[in-house]
């Protein structure tokens, strides 16, 4: 039965929420059972962001993780603060641009992506966190690409409809890479 | 060579938790740097508010006490009067005491309160993410006037300097602002001011600062000092209101 | 049934109490319950509804007893610190028989506290935090589709029995996201509301709307009339969830999203062929006691968690009444216990 | 003669100081990050440096000390 | 013969149960009256204070609503905001409205809350036997001030008309009083252009009518309206601060 | 021991206060309990203390918060509706772990209700009016001259243990007069403050009072803190009367001054050859559990009696658990029940 | 010709009406007490009055009644 | 055992709450034990005052009192809403001077003193009070004259005391009617 636990974390303002929603967004649509949980409150003024996400064939018990299938982190203190729940087996997902730290842990897949510079180079750095995300769906399958653009038509306002090809074409560079 | 600038000695040495270019952190020095020109500091308490800046009895060397949100007019007349020799300041953002604790304040106000109120607005709610606050502007778009606050449904900003001015109580009040070197001093002359009015049992003493909340405004930091001085000093009219050559 | 969203649960109690016919929402911001202000100040304007962000929880609260008082569907939102405030309202509210939602989606306290999520403040919504004798009904969702459902239930309720109706529900549930499926029609049940001061028009008497009388006999009176009003909410208005209990070694007692937890830990156990049950008030005002009565004949143990020091666990108790033994886990601080500290609970009360 | 010192690891990179030096000296180092994540201000020219002040003045964050 | 002068239909008949010679009898008449000339006892809700007039609600034949210590201009609120067509009015005392529900009453007016206000200030806490309220004069004797209000301890009278004109959001404000015949019919003019305003939807109105409490007072009647046209009036101004000229 | 003198229930709590050291009183006026402001307001300028009439009972409870964390002993007093909107501050001096004592005079409820004596507010004191985990120390004195010893002890109690310590009372106690004698001196216990925020004479660090950190895993461990605290006041801090209890055919559990009028019914039921037992917590919380379940062997049957719709009788049925029927006789609105429809109504217990 | 008519029971015996007369006509009825215990007010001249209603304006208890 | 529970009742102002302290005061002085409960709140506008005082050798239980020994009325209201309180063989003592009206009660013993009369003939109708405690005092012996003298000076503020030999007099008339 297809249950994946997914903490993304990272500084505010790179995405590490909606990020996380599109995820569930797109769990939903492929009729699986979803929840998203934001850290909230003032650290977010500290700078730092996560979400919990579970995406799952079973029913969701707590939306609270306490260890992750799979983390993709988008900073040092992040990756710090968080690798030690990633279950053995498990995938970490990084961000090498902004990390220049590789987790220690041996029991576990980690995959380096230089995101940010990537999206940098495609001339929006706000797409860095979508290229990781389709490093997270090449390697677990979660979800598929056609319920990821699905997703986005549905949170994008209409107005940011325009982007959705560049999504996609970032997330196919994280799943290729 | 002297140093001729360095962290006061009442502000602790940490780092402060306020958003990069928040002017929190300028209040906090110029507070710091009166309460050691005026020797103070160990027998100020400070009564910190909740806000943005709910935990700054973290960054102050004096007694601090937090207080529950808008209550820190009646917090600090409680210790005030319990102390009577020592000096009282309360540090309040614009929710905190021009709504929820607007009867405090203007009780504390008539009552002649021997505290000085440094009270920071930034015309909205930074802490719980940008809502309208008293002092949002009209047309402000906020997290809770996401249309902009409209006078027939959200009220007039309202002016909380002009306010307690009416109120026999008060022996000091001046609105400063932070938006360029000259007004900073100016309003590290006023703060200083208000606590050597207190000093002097005068009566209340209370400073208004405009102050910058970019992270809720959405904008950074420069442009945030660009739009308090194009948005705010023209509805909140700078100087003193009462006190100006009170002698101390 | 509409399509499924993905919706955070503050803004699911927006959308709720929107489509419950509530057009009148008065609030004061307060983490983590913040975004049903936001929901509600981008929707009413668009409905034709009020949204007013008043200038505190005090005045939000006697907002909330105007807009009541007019016979319209009226809703509060706030969090611990906040709904403290409100309790001299909330008894009031009691007093004038008006109805009227009020959600508290709690933080961990006392005082400022923290704003994780926690249950500290069962006490204050079951046994009554306001002065007097007086219940509220209230609500415990465990999920954004539930809050859905008894966030629409909750203004008929509030209607039906003229009564203040709490939901309760705490910072995890507010803050996630889950799928929530709305119905295409909502079931808003009408109530006549002939007490409601909304104009005589000079048709007929004038309407008073007061909770104040100076003879004791008739004040006593109606606080009989109280008294047997919630005594037909308990005989009628229970709602609970009982899951695995029959020939459970254990029940656990939990609500909202400790509940859900423990749904988690009942599978462990079962991996560990620990049969564990669980009791789950939905209303924890009228508590479920029968259901804790039927199986304290024939359960070995109760245990009661919360994110609390220990607060609906006196109502299990007083349901069991010496039965069984009832035990407590819980955590504070907004600290959410986990399956495993529950199930080696479970383990050390069963000795395995 | 005037110097200034940059706490570099408390500033947030806000760039408020940069606007009120008269001697436009103060500027963002734009290469580093310091552990917070932010880039931080310097002065490169500091002979240039007037000790006014200003920059120290309006910074939120005390990251500035000023001799003369 | 003609009746030139009878009670008002808005106000029902039936004994007060004030003290004799108490000043709250004259103010209900002249609201009923009002309410009687402009037509609207059908489409008017009043809001009772907590206070002597605690069950001023037995006395008007509009629809009345109980309201908690001080919180009437919120419940007002609430009632007005849900029936926007109709009329809304607040009867408060002083230790009511200028006490615990200073908050309220600011927050009402500086939103422009189109409802009308009426405000008795008797310089005192009538209904809990005759305690200090924020309007109290100077050395006033009363039971929380035995010897006589003194301001370094117990701050100064508040003036609620000047203070209230300091924000945008107020349509009309007045303040008169009842120690005579001439200003009996000053106030009830007052009274119905408040009334006037709110019906024309300027926005919030209130009128201050200084009044007698003869039993805390420990005045006789005839006593007490000398007291109040001695102390009171040197004190609190009568007079318009806002709205005269208002076409409604 | 002095003269024996003759005083208001309201007056005796203000001098006793005074006596026990307390120079700082803020409060708000509201019928039954002003006396004690009226009297505070007299003596205060007097002795060199401060009496403050604050704008509001929210006003008064963050007065007393303030004053207490300078490390003065420090009082307010209200009733019912003033003591609902102190919740949060209550709950900010639980958090913060200051010494405050605070008397509640109850009047009936809910809402404005009347000024009459009642017993509604129990819950309210002694589960938690407001937010989070908290209890406050709540004594419950039945007559002046307790009135005043117990005030003294709550000074004393609320320095002991950094607690908020509550005088609950109601309108017959506050407005009764009777014989008090007053000791020549008081036992005050004078305990080292070094937390208080007096002033640092940069000979110390600062000191900070406050109730929040965001941190979780500290927050709970102030709460464990907390939670330990109550459990030592558990242990050490009961008092309670029992009267006539042993051999009894039914207990009755009261409070405040229904204690006194079921022991005139214990006399009348004496002379009808019934033997009746009371059992009066005089701590409200912590409650004598020890003492009902020591007659709960025993004793046929309890019967619990307030001014309230039965509120105690949680309690009392908590600490029975199971083990003898209780029973609850209530009058509310302002009504205080007569000695006869006890008697009858114990009769009824019993089948007499 | 005016006629001003006292609603006896409602008169708390305050004289504020006592005062405002312009022909000094109302006067308290000191020889007897109503249901509450107050002497009430009257006019006993009733010829003098003019139907100004000073005295109905005053009192707080709507006591008096006024015709022309 | 003595037992005595009065209720004195009649409007405000006319020392019916000061009669009782006084009563109550005397009785302290002789070493029982007494109670004083004034009606309180908002009724006091409406012009009626009581109180009830319990002078015992007993222990008191409630400071209520649902019967009466005896009853003290000084104006009609009063006389209706309490007659009925009196316990058969109590007394009624009624202020004859403001009471037209007699109790039907034929088990009881009903006094009627004209005491505003004779206060007013005495100067001063406050004394009234003082006229029909005396009469109380006569009939039941509850205290002595002399411990009412002794508190009176203890309840007097001393700038009252030239007063005092007036009140005994007043007493003293009562007693003697
Ligand atoms: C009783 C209560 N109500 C609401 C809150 C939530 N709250 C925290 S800070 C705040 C407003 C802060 O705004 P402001 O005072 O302007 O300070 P800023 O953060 O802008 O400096 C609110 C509403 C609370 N903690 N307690
Ligand atoms: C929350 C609360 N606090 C206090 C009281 C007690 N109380 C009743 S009326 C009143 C003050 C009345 O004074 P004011 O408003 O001036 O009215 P007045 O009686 O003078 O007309 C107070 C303090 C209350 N009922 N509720
Ligand atoms: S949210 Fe606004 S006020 Fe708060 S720290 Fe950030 S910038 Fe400053
Ligand atoms: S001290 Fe003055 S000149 Fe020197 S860097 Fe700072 S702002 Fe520029
Ligand atoms: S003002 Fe301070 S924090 Fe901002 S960039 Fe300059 S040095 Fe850094
Ligand atoms: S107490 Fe004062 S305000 Fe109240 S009714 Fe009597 S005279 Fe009027
Ligand atoms: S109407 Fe005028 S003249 Fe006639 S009695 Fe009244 S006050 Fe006097
Ligand atoms: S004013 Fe009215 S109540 Fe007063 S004496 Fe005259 S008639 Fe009677
Ligand atoms: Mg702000
Ligand atoms: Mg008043």
């Amino acid at each position: 039965m297809m249950h994946q636990e997914i903490i993304i974390a990272g500084f505010g303002g790179q995405g590490i929420l909606s990020a996380g929603r599109l995820l569930a967004y797109a769990g939903m649509l492929e009729k699986k059972n979803v929840s998203w949980l934001p850290s909230y409150g003032p650290e977010i003024r500290g700078g730092t962001a996560n979400c919990h996400v579970i995406i799952s064939e079973d029913t969701i018990g707590s939306p609270i993780l306490n260890s992750a299938t799979t983390l993709i982190v988008m900073n040092k203190p992040s990756l710090e603060k968080f690798e030690n729940l990633v279950v053995s087996g498990g995938i970490i997902i990084s961000d090498s641009s902004l990390i220049d730290k590789k987790s220690e842990r041996k029991d576990i897949t980690t995959y380096e992506i230089p995101a940010t510079k990537m999206a940098s180079d495609m001339g929006n750095t706000t797409y860095a966190n979508i290229i990781l995300l389709g490093k997270l769906i090449a390697k677990t399958g979660v979800i598929s690409v056609e319920s990821f653009e699905q997703g986005l038509k549905k949170v994008l306002p209409q107005k940011y409809h325009h982007m959705i090809p560049e999504e996609i074409k970032a997330l196919e560079m994280g799943m290729n890479y | 060579m002297a140093t001729v600038f360095k962290k006061p000695h009442a502000l602790r040495d940490v780092p402060l938790h306020y958003c990069p270019g928040c002017t929190h952190g300028i209040v906090h020095r110029l507070i710091s740097e009166v309460i050691d020109e005026l020797g103070i500091e160990g027998s100020t308490i400070g009564v910190s508010p909740v806000g943005c800046t709910y935990n700054n009895y973290l960054y102050f060397n004096c007694d601090m006490v937090q207080a529950s949100h808008g209550r820190a007019p009646a917090v600090a007349t409680g210790i005030r009067r319990a102390l009577p020799d020592k000096t009282v300041f309360t540090y309040q953002g614009d929710g905190d005491l021009a709504a929820i604790g607007t009867a405090e304040i203007v009780h504390a106000a008539t009552r002649g309160e021997k505290i000085t109120t440094i009270f920071v607005n930034n015309a909205i709610y930074g802490m719980t993410s940008g809502q309208m606050a008293p002092t949002t502007l009209l047309n402000q778009v906020t997290t809770t006037t996401p249309y902009g606050r409209k006078a027939d449904l959200h009220g007039f900003p309202i002016h909380v300097c002009e306010m307690l001015a009416t109120l026999e109580g008060t022996a000091f009040i001046e609105r400063v602002s932070l938006h360029d070197i000259k007004n900073i001093n100016n309003a590290k002359k006023a703060i200083k001011k208000a606590f050597e009015v207190q000093l002097a049992g005068k009566g209340f003493s209370i400073v208004e600062i405009l102050s910058t909340c970019p992270s809720n405004w959405g904008l950074n930091p420069l442009e945030a000092m660009k739009w308090l001085q194009e948005n705010m000093l023209p509805v909140y009219q700078l100087g003193n209101f009462k006190g100006k050559d009170l002698e101390v | 049934m509409g399509e499924k969203l993905l919706m955070k649960g503050n803004e699911v109690i927006a959308e709720a109490a929107i489509r419950a016919g509530c057009r009148h929402y008065f609030g004061y911001p307060i983490t983590p319950q913040t975004e049903v202000a936001h929901y509600m100040a981008k929707r009413m304007p668009k409905i034709g509804g009020v949204f007013l962000q008043a200038e505190s929880e005090v005045a939000a609260i006697n907002m909330v007893y105007g807009a009541a008082c007019t016979g319209v569907r009226v809703m509060t939102s706030s969090s611990s610190p906040g709904i403290s405030l409100k309790q001299e309202g909330i008894s009031y509210i009691a007093g004038a028989e008006l109805p009227a939602v009020i959600v508290n989606i709690m933080r961990a306290g006392p005082g400022l506290g923290g704003i994780l999520p926690a249950q500290g403040d069962y006490f204050q919504a079951v046994k009554g935090g306001g002065h007097g004798d007086f219940k509220m009904l209230v609500l415990a969702p465990c999920s954004v589709q539930e809050l859905y459902e008894l966030t629409v239930e909750a203004f008929n309720l509030a209607d039906k029995y003229r009564i203040g109706t709490m939901i309760l529900g705490d910072g995890t549930l507010g803050q996630m996201m889950e799928a929530v499926e709305f119905k295409d029609e909502e079931n808003i049940v009408h109530y006549e509301k002939n007490w409601a001061t909304n104009g005589t028009n000079m048709e007929r008497d004038h309407n008073i709307i007061t909770s104040i009388d100076t003879n004791p006999e008739i004040l006593e009176s109606w606080n009989l009339r109280l008294q047997d009003k919630y005594k037909q909410i308990t005989e009628n208005e229970v709602r609970v969830e009982e899951y695995n209990c029959d020939g459970a070694d254990l029940i656990v007692a939990a609500y909202g999203s400790v509940a859900r937890i423990v749904k988690n830990v009942i599978k462990m156990a079962q991996k560990e062929g620990i049969k564990v049950g669980l009791i789950r008030p939905i209303t924890l005002w009228p508590f479920p006691v029968n259901s804790f009565e039927k199986y304290a004949e024939v359960t070995k143990a109760f245990l009661t968690v919360e994110m609390s020091a220990g607060q609906m666990v006196e109502d299990v108790r007083l349901a069991v009444n010496g039965k069984a033994p009832v035990s407590f886990y819980g955590r504070t601080g907004g600290i959410i216990p986990t399956q495993q500290e529950i199930l080696d609970k479970i383990k050390s009360i069963l000795n395995r | 003669m005037a110097r200034v010192i940059f706490d570099e690891e408390r500033c947030k990179g806000c760039k408020l100081c940069t606007t009120v030096c008269p001697k436009k000296i103060v500027i963002m180092d734009t290469d580093r990050l310091n552990q917070k994540g932010f880039h931080p201000a310097g002065v490169k020219e500091m002979d240039k440096c007037i000790g006014c002040a200003f920059c120290a003045t309006i910074c939120p964050d005390c990251v500035i000390e000023v001799e003369k």
